[in-house]
């Protein structure tokens, strides 16, 4: 049934955010790019909101990605999306490697406050290495290239929308994959009974381990888009609120799904950004207030609001028929 | 020669504060044997499975595991090494459909859990998975969420998943507390035809006499963590000092 | 039936009537004294980006005050070249993503003409090269990094107040002046980009005006850390002859609050580079002879005195009128912000003969001079401003109620402000007596 | 000698500050099993409203003597208010679902708390200084203290000793044990859990206000300083074990010491070393100083 439902609404789906520079004002363009990098950073959190963990701390990995583009920019002029890209991937992963392997014995409050203190540590040496990385200042991206082609200045929007565009395609269908194969579904069913899982003669931590791994991966994705998306990279990537806002975002858009995180992605930048202009002195509590109606009323997020639409409307039409 | 013990436990103890939970247990079962244990609440049954997989530590003793010192191993590699477990709580994923949460199951025992790439849903892993569900009378549930399964499907599916892992020596912790009265041997013989058919070397559970004396063939009795008779379900059932424990009266 | 209609127009006619004589009164007000130049849109829509939540919205609300003070009397005037201001605010807090949203809304969507604010040199430095990018003339009024002039080339943006490393160099001149003795300093600082460079242009300066000085502590707290119990006690432990401190607002007044009564002020010569600006908020607080800085800003609102500068005594009264609160330096430099837009865009009218375009305002804020409360302030090719600034020490003042500034002197541009082309810091290491 | 002296008295200064901070949230977390994020928005509500309610005082010419109960009474009238609203409004709805929504419900109120106080006090810094200056000096081994500093030393010690007191001797604690133990249990045996939920968050919220109400006397209060509050107890009540009150006194203890340490000794390592030391406890004892292993029951 959803597998017959789903290729379609996909496809419109798609064909909507490719329509983007061509239909939205470049400004709405900007705010959808920056959605797009962020969402990898959401999905990273999720992942592990479907294992009913929360992380406080995958900003962490964000800046890794972030200061990827900055520090190459910095010191060895390096300035292409292609090569970034994966080397962001690439670092984020491996100080996940790394961090994963403290923290995957850990779950619930203690997952959540333990990643709050990593990415806490980052933040304050961020800050500390004032000359290395310019502390609170912050560094400047380079202006991209693409695979060494530097676009004209008029297009280069253009190319960073849907190079991060073609990026959260691969990384849904990755994700997607991921979250249907085996380890996949006992990330879920670990949040469940992690105990069946250990009798079954599978390891809970190395579900969390290649989960956290992947995690750093993707967020570490996502820093990078933002870092070039933005154009200046500063400590506060790391800090706890920026991981606060993944989380609310997951929740928002809903963690049952991948698409979900993407929804909720798009939305959430642009309510902020009507919300301060709208409410310059209160945007903070506009968003207090819509996340506690979400959780209030619609605790599956706007995923499950477009499903009960769809169904409806899907309902209608079996009716018609 | 004969064929060694799948399990064997020597001098197994464990305390919890004043309580003994095992005193000095040793027990041996031979493949293909069925072997129900009996004894009142918190005569030691239950602990008894715990230090065998690994979840608890025995104080004194080891535990042999097809001829295998494996004292003080993780559950996880109990498991593995063909020693499955069903609860007296059902230890499901009640976020997960039937169907699911046995292919998880049968992943495992593929050896491929862990793989992150290739889906979950195979073909000859659903073919598996629907044919153990099949067995247990569950099939019908397949595509239902674990959630909605009344209390004795929820116990069959507990022993499915651990069944579907193909393990050497099943052990059923009271496969049919929390299940009525009426369903009670319904499931039992169930549980009896799979074990049978497969000549599963198997370990259940129980409290109800009358449960133990129908399906045992060999009955051990606890008592205060101590093996108070072994034998056949005629004699332990006769003895009177059993009879005392378990039933409270002689 | 009758009588009510009639008492009805009654009502109609009087209203009428009083609608009328309020027009005539009000009619020489509204009368514009520019005329319009041709292609002039119907209103100058400008962005105004500050902090209003976080910490550092106590610079923000200085800056909201000002500039909307400013921004009426402007419009009381027919506001640039006859056409009349208007007025978008926005938060600066969120990080610097938010702000580049932001700012991209504020240019394309909002479509404004040009944008004043940028408090935090995280943000500043964030927004120029979006500056760039969108073309949109941009007037950065607080924000204190070199590097936002030094880093890159700059076009569309400027800066009309000189950078940090001025307000260092003001104390540390204004020290030798009045402690030529000195032997030790001791820093106490912000463990944050602003803090560290607030700090180190201090001591090289110190060094280089009198080499023998030796730093005997150097401290990082967190920043707006709410407990400096342990900072203050080993300050007193290492009795340095002078404390510098960049703190500021909430932070810096808590310092105040837990060093007094402990009697650091008594021990050793403190200075804040942004003292002047908490003065009002610590009323009685403050100890008497505290060396304390609007940061290196040309006016305070004692000096120059509002009895002989109409300019001075006009904000200094109407701000005060207002906000129930005397401009202090972020004021000051939201002034010199909206005054510099303001006179680049008559200049380049006058120039163009009709209304400048973004590129002919740009050109004529280069090299301007324009008039401010603080004094003559000048734009350099480089979009960096050059003005004088002031500094003081502390003395209770019984008339007001809170401590203001005694022993001011003022420094001009050129003594504190590098030369065009200078790096800062190659500048500041390099100063002379 | 002196040194020494001085790192422990500046120590145990910011420990008791610290302690004020966080004991109210291991307390709610202890009973509710949630970590109220919004713990660090009623801490600078207590603040404040009690740095308001003084200043208000003093400029109508009262007693600065008074301005003690004052700031406790601001204290109490946001701990009884704020605590129950918040409870039964919100968090009451959020009882037994995912642990993530739990800790989000807590932290939009946070946010919601923040922008209120911006909208109530403004962003100008707010202080008093009478309670702080009145109680005079005193030297210890050559520098000078605060005697204020002290009496939040002492507070800290009462209060905690209090709080002990009331969980372990009264009917009331008992009662809190058992509900901490076993909800169900304590339901079938006809304790009214949902009061004691309401009357634990409502005591959470009483001792954030109060622990504001104390430390404003030393500080300004300005907008954001909730944000610190809030990161500070999670560290603190980590570190001691979550849900214990002897581990957030513990946890206090050793935070403050390591900052005073290195205030003293490494300032560059001032901003870190909090973290650091979570991360060392919670990676060696991962559920704290003096926090327990709950093993499930299969």
């Amino acid at each position: 049934m959803e597998t017959r439902r789903l290729p379609v609404e996909a496809l419109v789906g798609a064909a909507l955010l490719v329509a983007v520079p061509f239909v939205l004002p470049a400004w709405m363009k900007f705010i959808v790019t920056l959605a797009l990098a962020k969402f990898m950073a959401v999905l990273a959190v999720a992942l592990f909101l479907r294992a009913n963990q929360v992380t406080f701390g995958h900003a962490m990995f964000y800046a890794v990605g972030a200061y990827a583009v900055g520090f190459g920019a910095k010191w060895f002029g390096l300035r292409d999306v292609a090569l970034l890209l994966p080397l962001g991937a690439l670092f984020g992963a491996a100080v996940a490697a790394l961090v994963g392997l403290v923290m995957a014995r850990y779950r619930e409050v203690f997952f959540a406050m333990l990643n709050l203190a990593f990415s806490m540590m980052l933040y304050g040496a961020l800050l500390k290495l004032y000359w290395v990385t310019g502390g609170t200042d912050g560094l400047s991206a380079g202006v991209p290239t693409f695979l060494g082609y530097a676009p004209p200045r008029e297009y280069l929007r253009d190319f960073l929308y849907y190079t991060s565009l073609g990026v959260a395609g691969l990384v849904i269908y990755a994700v997607y994959r991921f979250l249907a194969s085996p380890l996949g579904y006992y990330l879920k069913a670990m949040g469940e009974n992690e105990i069946r899982i250990e009798y079954s003669g599978e390891s809970v931590r190395h579900v969390m381990y290649v989960t956290y791994v992947l995690s750093g991966a993707l967020a570490g994705l996502g820093g990078v888009l933002a870092g070039f998306t933005v154009g200046h990279i500063v400590p506060e990537y790391s800090f706890w609120i920026q991981s606060g806002d993944f989380v609310f975002v997951a929740l928002l858009g809903g963690y049952g799904s991948v698409v979900g995180p993407l929804m909720g992605s798009i939305a959430f930048e642009f309510i902020r950004t009507y919300a301060s202009k709208y409410f310059p002195n209160e945007w903070q509590m506009t968003l207090g207030i819509i996340m506690l109606a979400i959780i209030l009323f619609r605790p599956g997020g706007l995923w499950t609001i477009y499903e009960g639409l769809a169904a409806r409307f899907g309902r209608r039409e079996v009716e018609r028929a | 020669m004969p064929e060694a013990p799948v399990l064997q436990t020597i001098d197994l103890c464990k305390s919890f504060g004043m309580v003994k939970a095992a005193d000095a247990i040793n027990v041996a079962i031979r493949p293909g044997e069925l072997v129900g244990i009996v004894g009142a609440n918190g005569s030691g049954k239950t602990t008894f499975l715990n230090i065998i997989t690994g979840y608890l530590k025995p104080d004194r003793g080891r535990v042999l595991l097809l001829g295998e010192d494996r004292t003080g191993l993780p559950p996880r590699v109990i498991t593995k090494l063909g020693i499955s477990r069903s609860f007296q709580i059902p230890q499901l994923y009640t976020n997960l459909s039937v169907l699911e949460s046995l292919l998880l199951s049968v992943a495992a025992e593929a050896g491929r859990g862990t793989g992150f790439w290739q889906p979950l849903h195979r073909r000859h892993w659903i073919d598996q998975g629907l044919e153990t569900l099949d067995r247990f009378g569950l099939k019908p549930y397949a595509d239902r969420a674990v959630s909605e399964l009344p209390e004795g499907g929820r116990k069959l599916l507990d022993i499915a998943l651990s069944f579907a892992l193909r393990p050497k020596l099943l052990l059923m912790d009271e496969p049919t507390s929390g299940v009525s009265i009426e369903d009670k041997f319904q499931v039992m013989d169930i549980l009896m035809k799979v074990v049978e058919e497969t000549r599963l070397t198997t370990i259940f559970v129980e409290h109800d006499m009358d449960v133990v004396q129908r399906y045992g063939r060999r009955v051990l009795a606890f008592n205060d963590g101590k093996v108070i008779a072994d034998g056949t379900p005629g004699a332990v059932l006769a003895d009177p000092e059993v009879r005392k424990a378990v039933l409270g009266r002689a | 039936m009758r009588r009510v209609l009639k008492s009805r127009r009654g009502a109609w006619l009087s209203l009428l009537a009083i609608g009328v004589v309020v027009l005539v009164a009000l009619a020489p007000a509204t009368v514009t004294p520019q005329a319009r130049p041709s292609g002039a849109p119907a209103e100058l829509k400008i962005g105004f980006v500050d902090f209003f939540s976080t910490a550092a919205a106590t610079f923000g609300s200085s800056g909201k005050s000002t500039t909307e003070w400013l921004v009426d009397k402007y419009n009381r005037g027919g506001g640039i070249g006859g056409v009349k201001i208007k007025l978008v605010v926005l938060d600066e807090a969120g990080g610097p993503d938010k702000q580049v949203t932001e700012f991209r809304r504020l240019a394309l969507d909002e479509k404004v003409d040009a944008i004043v604010g940028y408090t935090s040199s995280a943000n500043c430095l964030a927004i120029a090269p979006v500056a760039e990018e969108l073309k949109t003339l941009t007037v950065v009024h607080i924000c204190g990094t070199h590097r936002l002039t030094e880093d890159r080339k700059l076009k569309y943006v400027f800066r009309t107040s000189n950078n940090q490393a001025s307000d260092s160099v003001v104390l540390a001149r204004y020290v030798l002046s009045l402690k030529p003795d000195v032997k030790t300093i001791a820093g106490a600082n912000e463990d944050y980009a602003w803090g560290r460079d607030s700090w180190e242009a201090f001591k090289v300066a110190m060094q280089r005006l009198k080499p023998d000085v030796k730093v005997t502590g150097e401290l990082w707290t967190k920043i707006q850390a709410g407990e400096y119990s342990a900072e203050i006690s080993k300050l007193l432990v290492a009795k340095p002859d002078v404390i510098h401190s960049s703190f500021w607002g909430g932070g810096l007044i808590t310092f105040v609050k837990q060093a007094g009564p402990r009697g650091l002020f008594k021990q050793s010569l403190v200075l804040f580079s942004t003292g002047e600006q908490v003065l009002q908020d610590v009323k009685t607080s403050m100890p008497d002879g505290v060396i304390v800085a609007p940061r290196a800003t040309g006016a305070y609102f004692l000096d120059p005195d509002p009895a002989a500068s109409p300019l001075q005594k006009e904000f200094v009264e109407g701000h005060h009128q207002r906000f129930g609160r005397y401009p202090d330096y972020p004021a000051y430099r939201t002034y010199q912000a909206w005054s510099g837009l303001k006179a680049a865009y008559e200049k380049a009218i006058k120039q163009a003969g009709r209304w400048p375009t973004t590129e002919e305002v740009i050109k004529a804020f280069e090299g301007l001079t324009w008039q401010t409360p603080s004094g003559t302030i000048t734009m350099r090719a480089d979009h960096q401003a050059v003005h004088g600034g002031l500094i003081g020490i502390t003395k209770m003042s019984p008339k007001h109620g809170f401590a203001v500034m005694d022993r001011v002197v003022r420094h001009r541009g050129e003594e504190i402000m590098p030369p065009l082309g200078t790096k800062t810091l190659d500048w500041v290491g390099g100063i002379k007596k | 000698m002196r040194l020494l002296t001085t790192i422990l008295m500046d120590g145990t200064v910011f420990a008791a500050v610290l302690f004020l901070i966080s004991v109210g949230l291991t307390l709610v977390f202890g009973v509710l099993r949630i970590l109220n994020v919004s713990h660090g928005g009623l801490y600078a509500f207590g603040a404040y409203l009690a740095t308001f309610l003084a200043v208000r005082f003093l400029e109508i010419g009262g007693n600065p003597y008074l301005t003690y109960p004052i700031l406790l009474a601001g204290a109490l009238i946001v701990g009884v208010v704020a605590g129950p609203l918040i409870e039964r409004a919100f968090v009451r709805r959020v009882y037994g679902r995912a642990e993530a929504i739990q800790l989000l419900l807590t932290f939009s109120v946070f946010l919601i708390l923040d922008d209120l106080m911006k909208l109530i006090w403004g962003t100008k810094p707010m202080f008093v200084s009478e309670p702080y200056t009145l109680l005079g000096e005193f030297s210890l081994a050559g520098i000078p203290y605060s005697w204020y500093q002290v009496v939040l030393i002492a507070v800290s010690i009462l209060f905690g000793g209090a709080l002990v007191w009331a969980v372990r001797g009264t009917r009331f604690g008992k009662i809190i044990v058992s509900v901490i133990n076993d909800r169900e249990i304590s339901q079938a045996i006809g304790i009214n859990v949902s009061r004691i939920y309401t009357v634990a968050f409502t005591l959470g919220a009483l001792c954030a206000a109060l622990g504001g109400a104390l430390v404003a006397p030393t500080i300004a209060v300005v907008p954001g300083f909730a944000v610190d509050a809030t990161v500070l107890a999670f560290a603190v009540i980590a570190i001691g074990g979550m849900g214990s009150l002897e581990g957030a006194a513990l946890g206090a203890l050793i935070v403050g010491l390591l900052r005073a340490l290195a205030v003293h000794l490494l300032p560059e390592a001032d901003l870190v070393i909090i973290y650091l030391a979570m991360i060392l406890v919670l990676v060696v004892r991962p559920q704290g100083l003096f926090g327990q292993v709950v093993l499930r029951r299969i």
